[in-house]
């Protein structure tokens, strides 16, 4: 699964993108998210506040109950400010 | 059409290739966005411009092609910068011709602030006292949610 | 800013010219009419524009100042041309500069509504059949018509 | 006073201005238009049809009710179409 950090959730796990394979169970947006959170401080910090945070599964927006499968690219980020 | 570039653009060569030829266009309408030297009452010394590369392309074309439904359009084109710009620098270019003067201002405004809120770019400001990122506006969900079809409109 | 003329303007100059040098501008917003190729179902070879010199240059500088009172505009360009102008040819253009988006695309459209219906110029077309001149469209008094304030708004 | 004629107007009294001396009595646009009508058949076909006729004096909008002295500038045109 690949995933993908922009703007300060970035800056807080650290990288801009990593190839990940979570257990079994981790079958949608939230149980990906908790599972990341118990990866170390940094994914803690970048998802403490989730209300600040949308996701993308495999380039269209998504909420948390979607389904992440392997293969997926997953992408996590604050709201946009383009324009 | 839709471009996500570094470099800047020209907006008069734009809006010239846009109708060059196409004698049915009777309105062009443009909305450039710059880089403002203030933000929250803030001087701002640069912001960088951050994007998910290849979702960014993908939810432009989208968005533009909503307008495309909902309006009579001749031609459109969305230009889109990434990087670090100054203040004055340009940010975006969108242009809408119309052989309706109404639909082509209608339009534009749809698709900026859609793009406000839909395409996935991050700005991060550079003020006096660090670097931050910018965070979304409510307003800009209010403009967009304006060209939200009614629930009785959806069924059309 | 007000120029009534002859010759071609180059959109993409005139934008960068408004706002060279003011940072505090985040949005711009352009209108370009041009001479479509055809109109009522018929064909156009070409469309001459008469206008009144001096009067002219006071209906749209009034224009321009009322569109100042109701938004807030941080710069602001009408280019009319007149004489003989061919499909494609560019006829008008209205740029206004704000550092609010949505007050510059309002205040745009007022100008392009506004001028079509209260400065005074006359289309006369070329068609296969002959020269004719253009009647007034109730549809361009319709759009001019959204703008006039509500009685109750007058007395504020 | 001055008068001037745009579009089908100078089409049909055959000049884009002239300055002339109306009577005395002449104290309105709809009188000033009454006796230009005298003046010829170019007149009477040019200001024929009332309703699709607009006035300026001293390059402001008027009515058919509004004076008109010596030394005004007067004009008649159809209805705009610019833009």
């Amino acid at each position: 699964m690949k995933l993908l950090y922009f703007a300060w959730l970035k800056t807080r796990t650290g990288r801009a993108e990593e190839e990940l394979s979570p257990p079994d169970g981790v079958a949608t947006v939230g149980a990906l998210v908790d599972w990341l959170k118990t990866r170390g401080p940094g994914y803690q910090a970048a998802f403490a506040e989730m209300r600040a945070i949308r996701a993308a599964v495999n380039q269209e927006y998504v909420g948390l109950d979607h389904p992440v499968r392997p293969g997926d690219e997953v992408a996590f980020f604050p709201p946009m400010t383009g324009g | 059409m839709i471009r996500v570039q570094r470099e800047d653009f020209d907006p008069g060569a734009e809006l010239a290739a846009l109708t060059a030829g196409d004698h049915s266009v009777g309105g062009v309408v443009s909305f450039v966005g710059l880089v403002r030297d203030m933000a929250a009452g803030q001087p701002i010394r640069a912001m960088t411009l951050e994007h998910y590369p290849g979702m960014t392309e993908k939810k432009l074309a989208e968005i533009e092609t909503e307008a495309r439904k909902r309006w009579p359009i001749e031609a459109s084109l969305i230009v889109h910068r990434y990087g670090r710009l100054e203040p004055g620098a340009r940010i975006v270019l969108v242009i809408v011709a119309s052989s309706h003067r109404q639909a082509a201002f209608e339009a534009c405004a749809f698709l900026v602030d859609w793009l406000k809120t839909q395409a996935p770019f991050w700005k991060e400001e550079e003020t006096e006292a660090g670097t931050h990122w910018v965070e979304a506006k409510s307003e800009d969900d209010d403009a967009a949610a304006r060209w939200r079809k009614r629930p009785n409109e959806a069924a059309e």
